[in-house]
């Protein structure tokens, strides 16, 4: 694996190795690299699947990390190259030349996260979804529980007590009335 | 296609001849399995309402609703859960976090209905045919998911600890501190609880996130004595930890003290950032205890101009006269007594008010008065002897040992009573050297002391003669003979048993000091008599409203002198109802 | 005998037949279960489940072709079993035989399914059209043994009247045609089992593929009725395979005679549940290919053994 | 009245088949449906009996509760005993079985299967999904009381309900319809456009006929 | 095991010369001329694997294009997992998947230790293990139903489901539930295997086992099953990869990949576990295989329920879930499921809530991708077993 990886560091420059586990390296490169470290490493490297292709949403850096999960069936080998692109214009190049099965997770990204993939077959069909008119629901600020209130209507008549406050209430109502403390606030 | 492959499939025709697999009944011939998770279940009795169970409820499932054969009390918050079954998914963590154990599940599963409205009942409260059920989902023994142990602290051997007064535990450490911290269930019981009602899980929450600064302000909102408490609080709090059903509790003093431990007194006035704005209003304070500088500090918060009248040399009161060094050490009840000084209060050492007059010109020129005199008088055991010069008082062998006078207690010593001051007593007494014992009326476990006071009391090899009542003490030689009688336990339903002597069961012990330690009284001749005669007490105490009002509108009053619990907490807790009560009184 | 009496001897056969076929079906739904190792609904439960397709209170019509599909097929039924003599010498039970009522039976059996084509397609539903093409070839293959094994019966008997053969196998049971002819005995079996659609010629109405076929946009009433001629056409090819081949029911007591019908015909059909519970269902085409070759060629045998030997 | 009044009453009563272009519209019906009413009391009483021992469920898993219908049609639990069997097409089934969960997807599909069973039909709904939202109350494809969509008879908790509990909701189911207490389809009818506002308010690709009896 | 040679790959390619025509290499399909018909097989469909749809173009009986749908039973898994706390998140994971929610459960809980540092005890991975395989053998079960129903021979199914659910019975005593355990939590086990719990499972094993021999005389020697399943839906070794195909559809195109062998977790290192692949690559080899894996799964189940301690913890010392933090990290975990490689990949910033937690079904792109490659050229009949053949588990594929 060492050997793998220095070779790879000398095509292009590798941002970190992680070392998870003894099957498990997460690399992060550089956004450009994708095709060429992909192909490479698919070509030259035997890691032939594709396990998985997933995004990361960190909203407070503005980022979503791409992270594509490769398989050697060779040394055993589980490697996930991690690639942050920008939050705004969300967009990568495809790679579903490389496995074809790469458009359904592509297509799921755009529809869950509104990441584009221009090229990919069918990227722009719904996936799972139909009829959505909101922001990308894998999105995090997309709040889904408001979104669940606001459109589903929960059955009404459920109430319930905070316990402190409660007791509060029932025990010390007017100690607790009295001004929280003496103490200015500011 | 061979021959074999058409011939070979009618071998299913086998299992015609065979007896179906069908169950004949399967309503009634398939309970779930012993552990199945079916339909839930309350013991009423168990639950004290907590709420984690409403917490770790990742459906919202779980409502906490009042239920009416359930009372509010202190160790009870009279809430019981409510279960949606239109979003309960039966994966019974509610079961498994449940920290008293009285959530189970039945093996029961059928429940079918026209109507949804139906799917949300109290278990426990609601009849339902399930309730009888014995078998169903529990928590396994070895299985938890909040965790029942405590967080050792770091303490002194026995052998060191019993022969100087150094403090024995050592607090706890960022990591224990954090790691103590995260076993809260935030179900805020214990507030109630606390005569202070302190936000204990807040300043907890605070704790684990690592913010001593907020910790810091949320101490100081009910308590402004938080390093002393952290140290010889009662932590009732800790006895209605929901954790301490079926485990220890959260060491909620400790963490306390660990908050305290983590800032100096600098750094406290910084973090505070409290700003006085005078009133005009001035209010006299007599005793510097507990009570007296909480309600100073609440008034000085509200802009009041405070004086105190103390009689010792140094404040604390009982903080200070009470309880030995080995259990608070003094620079740690002068950090928090610095800081109330710091804010413009003003103490009056040394200043006895004994003459009318004194206490007139008080009454008459400030706008109100908290009196929080403390308790300094102890109780007689009211038996022949008593005069000897060989019995002295708890109270007063403490003071002498805060004061630093030389004491000679001779090789034997025994100490009656079984509250805290008898364990400070005696374990003061055995620093100084002597063999102690304790007597007592009752059975061990009916002391009023903390269980970890009497247990160190034991490690550090004081005897303990529980059942015991003196009958008679005579003079022998340098030392004393006594003569005591033992007791038997007589129950009654809903009382504390009642120790009755046994008509001569009696035996003889030699000791060179007696201390007694079973209670203490008010001194309360220092007002004048037409105040004096005002003021209703009962029972030796001053009656006071909500607010620590007595009947004298302009006089308030707090600490031992009034409230029944004695403890240093109780006192502020006093301190501070009576800043409230005083300033509401003047802004009427 | 005068038209009023016929008819109402006729009546009372239908009545009969259709009511042993439902009940047949109920039996063979309990024997299946108890192959896959349960005990099956009871054996009432078709009567049940007409009655409950009967009270629906709403049905929705695609159109007139869609009401006439349910009624052909009905009509194809009673045509089947009203030419049939179903105890041989039974004055109630003879229905309307007459001479030549083979070659109208055999008919009749086309003109059910050939009607439910026509109603069915007027359904809209496009499973339908894929059922019935399917059905329809099925049905034309499975007809081809069939067809050679009564005409080896008809050149083996001379006749083309059902009552004819029946009492010309009566006396022995080795005059039985199953004896006398057997390769057209196996013939017509083998095509039995695709009259009767269980496995493996169930495609037609496979549940997996094509829910349930041509009857997929059938509801209600149109449903009820369906079944009921299921009920009958199922007892009326059951009766018709007992007069050719194994010998007719025969009796002066009528109840004995009903009784050796019960008996020959439910074992007639165990043939089918017997192999239907053993096998998966085939692809079209290859039950068409299944057809044409093996029993098409012991069909082809069986007019060649009768016509020359 | 007018003959103008009497337009705009046949105009109301039409439905506007919106989703639907308009070649397509010619193809279903406008017609509102109309509640029917029962027959004869005690034939209906018979037909109520018959309706019950004959419960034909319409063969849609719509949601983890599929995997207990399951069993509860093989050998070990043999609902065909009770008279209960699985039905491939709409139009022959008489009780829809909501299995948990809807998802938005899905639920346009049971509105659409429900509408075009023949009444009168009736619904079990499985599961806490199907009666406050479940365990995924929160979630932002899925609906939460699936009797704002479409009209429920019986309820069966559970998560997922054992086949049982499948079995007492269907003995219930049958005590009802005997009870003649099942009325969902006319329910639907009558409160027609309270169920399509809410289903219009939770399916936004909303391309299929409002009616499709 | 069948091999199929080279020629048979190519008789079985259809003569494509005539109709759809195509053009840059898709398919021209005019519906309005009538040669085509659109066909909907789902979501109301008793032929389709669970919720979800194909969308068939086909001419008479052959599929010239199919498309499949999904998402009828999307819940918004990931998404509703970011919002839940560790602990909460493992009573949900295992909705994933129905017939086989353990793998999930096993994973997630795997990978939060894995994050949070915990070493699970001895006992508990015992047990783990166990539970996985039982998972497998009850998923199995299913499956073999399905196919053979896919197919029109019902008894099948009524004795594998039945027997199946007499080893939801085991998990019943075991667990506490039914079809969702909720057994493996963060830390270990809930609880310990019952008493007698072993001796009953050795039973069952033995009862199971009588049961396949049945099923081997009369499914896979069966004429019409043969003809059938044999040459449908042919996976290639070279599609293996294209498509990311895994667990036995893989292997019985002769891919020699099971997570069990390849990256071995749990116990299985201490177990006797051979590879079975073959070559052939159709739908009835795929059945041959998944056969074969009931047969070692009971195999490995016997060997479990022999080598598992009597005695001993079952859950490692985790801190109070209700404040449970776990440190910044992300891990993938996988395991071998019925259907493959079942993974998931946890990523945590150190806060009480998972940033993100991603599912890789083992049949995401099987029963998309490869589904609709498949499906081309076949008949409209197969395709239930086709779908089948693929083991197709929809949850999984939408979340």
């Amino acid at each position: 694996m060492e050997q793998i990886l220095n070779r790879l560091k000398q095509k292009i420059e590798i941002k970190s190795v992680i070392n998870k586990r003894a099957d498990l390296y997460f690399i992060t490169i550089k956004k450009e690299h994708i095709e060429l470290v992909l192909s490479h490493l698919k070509q030259q490297e035997n890691f032939t699947h594709l396990a998985f292709l997933q995004a990361v949403d960190y909203i407070e850096d503005d980022k979503f990390q791409l992270t594509y999960m490769l398989y050697n069936y060779d040394i055993k080998v589980n490697l996930g190259i991690k690639v942050f692109i920008d939050r705004d214009k969300s967009e990568m190049t495809s790679i579903h030349k490389l496995w074809p099965h790469a458009w359904q997770y592509q297509r799921e990204l755009k529809e869950l996260f509104g990441i584009d993939f221009p090229g990919s077959p069918r990227v722009d069909e719904s996936f799972v979804l139909e009829g959505w008119e909101e922001i990308p629901p894998m999105r995090r600020d997309f709040d889904t529980l408001a979104y669940s209130v606001k459109t589903f209507y929960q059955r009404p008549g459920r109430t319930t007590n905070d316990p402190k406050r409660y007791m509060k209430e029932k025990l010390y109502k007017n100690f607790a009335k009295s001004p929280e403390s003496g103490r200015n606030d500011e | 296609m061979s021959l074999k492959d058409i011939i070979s499939p009618f071998n299913v025709w086998k299992r015609a001849a065979q007896k179906p697999w069908t169950i004949k009944d399967p309503l009634n011939d398939r309970p779930g399995a012993d552990n199945y998770r079916g339909f839930h279940k309350n013991d009423f009795d168990k639950c004290v309402g907590c709420g984690t169970c409403e917490d770790i409820c990742q459906n919202a499932a779980i409502d906490l609703v009042p239920v009416q054969t359930v009372e509010t009390d202190m160790s009870d918050s009279g809430l019981r859960p409510k279960i949606d079954y239109g979003r309960c998914c039966w994966c019974a963590l509610c079961v498994d976090v449940c920290p008293t154990g009285s959530l189970t599940m039945s093996n029961d599963y059928t429940w079918v209905t026209d109507d949804p409205e139906e799917y949300r009942f109290i278990p426990g409260a609601d009849k339902m045919k399930w309730d009888d059920c014995e078998k169903g989902y529990k928590r396994a023994e070895n299985f938890q998911l909040i965790d029942f142990d405590r967080i050792k602290m770091n303490e002194l051997g026995v052998e060191e600890r019993s022969s100087s007064f150094i403090e024995m535990v050592k607090g706890y450490s960022k990591e224990q501190a954090i790691e103590e911290a995260e076993r809260c269930l935030e179900c805020g019981i214990c507030v109630a609880r606390c005569p202070a009602h302190m936000d204990i899980p807040e300043y907890i929450k605070a704790i684990r996130e690592d913010d001593i600064e907020l910790a810091v302000q949320i101490l100081y909102k009910t308590n402004p004595f938080s390093a002393s408490c952290g140290r010889i609080c009662t932590h009732h709090c800790e006895d209605v930890c929901s954790l301490a059903h079926n485990g220890e509790p959260i060491a909620i003093r400790w963490l306390k003290r660990y908050i305290l431990d983590q800032v100096s007194p600098e750094e406290i006035s910084k973090i505070l950032k409290d700003i006085i704005q005078t009133n005009n209003k001035k209010i006299a304070i007599i005793g510097a205890g507990p009570g007296g500088l909480s309600a100073a500090y609440y008034l000085r918060l509200l802009g009041y101009e405070i004086e105190i009248f103390e009689s010792n040399e140094k404040g604390g009161g009982m903080l200070r006269y009470g309880i030995p060094e080995y259990r608070l050490p003094y620079d740690q009840l002068d950090k928090d007594i610095d800081y109330i000084v710091s804010l413009g209060v003003k103490i009056n050492y040394n200043t006895k008010i004994s003459e009318e007059a004194k206490f007139n010109e008080i009454y008459n020129s400030h706008d109100a008065l908290f009196i929080s005199p403390g308790l300094w008088n102890s109780i007689p055991v009211n038996i022949t002897g008593e005069e000897l010069p060989n019995v002295i008082s708890g109270i007063d062998l403490l003071n002498k040992v805060t004061n630093k006078e030389e004491i000679d207690l001779g090789s034997k010593v025994a100490v009656i009573g079984g509250g805290n001051s008898a364990m400070d007593a005696a374990r003061t007494a055995k620093r100084l050297g002597a063999d102690v014992e304790i007597y007592y009326r009752r059975r061990i476990e009916d002391m009023p002391a903390d269980v970890e006071e009497i247990e160190e009391a034991q490690d550090e090899n004081v005897k303990f003669f529980p059942q015991t009542t003196p009958l008679e003490i005579k003079k022998d030689g340098s030392g004393l003979k006594f003569i005591w009688g033992n007791n038997k336990m007589i129950y009654e339903e809903g009382k504390r048993p009642k120790p009755v002597l046994i008509k001569g069961e009696t035996f003889e012990t030699n000791l060179d000091t007696f201390i007694i330690a079973i209670g203490q009284n008010a001194d309360l001749s220092f007002l004048p008599t037409e105040i004096r005669d005002n003021i209703e007490t009962k029972w030796g105490k001053v009656v006071v409203n909500e607010l620590g009002q007595t009947s004298v509108e302009k006089v308030f009053s707090g600490g031992d002198a009034s409230n029944s619990k004695a403890d240093a907490v109780s006192a502020i807790a006093d301190g501070h109802k009576a800043a409230v009560g005083i300033d509401r009184y003047l802004n009427k | 005998m005068n038209i009023t009496t016929k008819i109402l001897y006729a009546i009372i056969s239908v009545l009969v037949a259709t009511a042993y076929g439902l009940t047949l079906g109920g039996i063979v739904r309990k024997i299946y279960a108890r192959v896959h190792g349960r005990y099956g609904p009871p054996v009432w439960q078709p009567f049940i489940d007409i009655l409950q397709t009967h009270g629906k209170r709403v049905s929705i019509s695609h159109g007139y072709m869609f009401y006439l599909g349910p009624v052909f097929r009905l009509a194809g039924g009673l045509g089947t079993y009203l030419f049939i003599p179903v105890i041989f010498g039974s004055v109630v039970f003879s229905n309307f035989s007459m001479a030549g009522d083979l070659l109208l039976v055999m008919y009749f059996i086309f003109f059910g399914q050939l009607g439910m084509a026509l109603g069915a397609g007027e359904g809209g539903h496009p499973y339908s059209p894929i059922g019935i093409s399917r059905g329809l070839a099925q049905m034309s293959t499975f007809e081809v043994p069939f067809a050679l094994s009564v005409i080896a019966l008809a050149i083996q008997y001379n006749t083309l009247n059902i009552t004819t053969i029946v009492a010309a196998q009566q006396g022995s049971i080795l005059n039985w045609t199953l004896f006398t002819n057997p390769l057209a005995v196996v013939a017509a079996m083998i095509s039995l089992l695709g009259m009767n659609m269980h496995s493996p010629f169930s495609i037609v109405l496979a549940p997996q593929e094509i829910p349930i076929g041509p009857p997929i946009e059938m509801n209600s009433s149109f449903l009820a009725t369906l079944q009921t001629n299921r009920g009958l056409f199922g007892a009326a090819k059951l009766v018709l395979f007992m007069n050719l081949y194994f010998g007719g029911a025969a009796h002066p007591n009528i109840f004995i005679a009903l009784a050796i019908m019960v008996v020959k015909t439910f074992l007639i059909y165990m043939f089918s549940v017997f192999v239907g519970a053993a096998f998966p269902r085939f692809r079209p085409e290859q039950s068409m290919r299944f057809f044409l070759k093996w029993p098409t060629i012991i069909g082809i045998a069986s007019i060649i053994l009768v016509a020359y030997f | 009245m007018n003959k103008k009044d009497i337009n705009n009453i046949e105009k109301e009563m039409k439905l506007a088949n919106e989703g639907l272009s308009e070649k397509e519209r010619t193809l279903f019906s406008d017609a509102r449906p109309t509640p029917v009413k029962p027959l004869n009391k005690y034939l209906e009483k018979f037909l109520n009996w018959a309706r019950a021992e004959s419960l034909w469920i319409l063969a849609f898993g719509t949601g983890c509760g599929a995997i207990e219908l399951r069993p509860l049609m093989t050998s070990r639990f043999d609902m065909f005993r009770y008279g209960i069997a699985p039905r491939p097409t709409p139009r022959q089934a008489s009780v829809f079985v909501i299995g948990g969960y809807a998802s938005i997807k899905t639920i346009k599909r049971i509105v659409r299967s429900y509408e075009q069973m023949q009444g009168p039909k009736f619904v079990i709904a499985l599961g806490s999904c199907t009666i406050n939202g479940g365990m995924y109350y929160d979630s932002y494809y899925t609906i939460n009381r699936i009797d704002h969509y479409i009209p429920v008879d019986i309820y069966v908790a559970g998560c997922m309900p054992r086949p049982e509990a499948l079995i007492a909701g269907f003995n219930k189911l049958k005590m009802q319809i005997k009870a003649g207490k099942c009325d969902g389809m006319n329910k639907y009818a009558e409160n027609f456009d309270w169920y399509k506002e809410n289903q219009k308010r939770v399916i936004k690709d909303w391309n299929m006929p409002d009616y499709n009896w | 095991m069948s091999r199929i040679s080279k020629n048979k790959y190519d008789n079985f390619k259809a003569d494509r010369s005539k109709f759809p025509q195509m053009e840059n290499g898709k398919a021209i399909i005019d519906l309005d001329s009538h040669k085509f018909t659109k066909l909907w097989q789902g979501p109301q469909h008793p032929g389709v694997t669970g919720n979800m749809a194909v969308e068939l173009t086909i001419s008479g009986d052959e599929i010239v294009q199919a498309k499949t749908h999904v998402g009828y039973l999307h819940r918004g898994f990931e998404k509703l997992l970011e919002r839940r706390k560790y602990i909460q998140c493992f009573t949900i994971v295992c909705r994933i998947c129905v017939p086989e929610p353990d793998t999930n459960e096993y994973c997630y809980s795997t990978a939060v230790e894995e994050l949070a540092g915990i070493e699970i005890p001895e006992k508990a991975k015992w047990i783990r293990t166990l539970n996985m395989e039982m998972s497998r053998l009850a998923s199995f079960l299913m499956w073999l139903g399905g196919q053979a129903g896919s197919l029109g021979m019902g008894a099948i199914g009524q004795w594998t489901v039945g027997m199946r659910d007499f080893w939801l019975d085991l998990f019943e005593e075991m667990t506490g539930g039914r079809i969702y355990h909720m057994y493996m939590i963060p830390g270990g086990v809930r609880k310990d295997l019952p008493e007698g719990f072993i001796m009953r499972a050795k039973h069952l094993v033995v009862e199971t086992r009588k049961l396949l021999f049945d099923i081997e005389k009369s499914f896979f020697n069966n004429a019409i099953i043969k003809s059938r399943l044999k040459c449908l839906g042919i996976i290639t070794p070279e599609m293996v990869d294209e498509y990311g195909i895994v667990g036995p559809n893989a292997r019985a195109s002769g891919k020699e990949y099971d997570v069990r062998m390849n990256n071995p977790y749990l116990k299985y290192p201490e177990l006797d576990i051979k590879m079975i692949t073959s070559m052939g690559g159709d739908a009835f080899t795929r059945a041959e295989v998944r056969y074969q894996e009931i047969h070692q799964t009971l195999d490995l189940i016997s060997q479990i329920l022999d080598k598992i301690p009597e005695k001993g913890e079952i859950q490692a010392k985790i801190p109070n879930v209700v404040n449970w933090k776990i440190p910044t990290g992300e891990t993938y975990v996988k395991a071998e499921s019925t259907r493959g490689e079942h993974g998931f990949y946890v990523v945590s910033d150190g806060t009480k809530y998972p940033r993100r937690v991603y599912n890789r079904g083992a049949s995401y792109t099987q029963a998309i991708s490869v589904l609709e490659k498949l499906a081309v050229n076949t008949s409209i009949s197969d395709l239930a077993g086709l779908m089948v053949s693929l083991h197709t588990c929809p949850p999984e594929i939408e979340r």
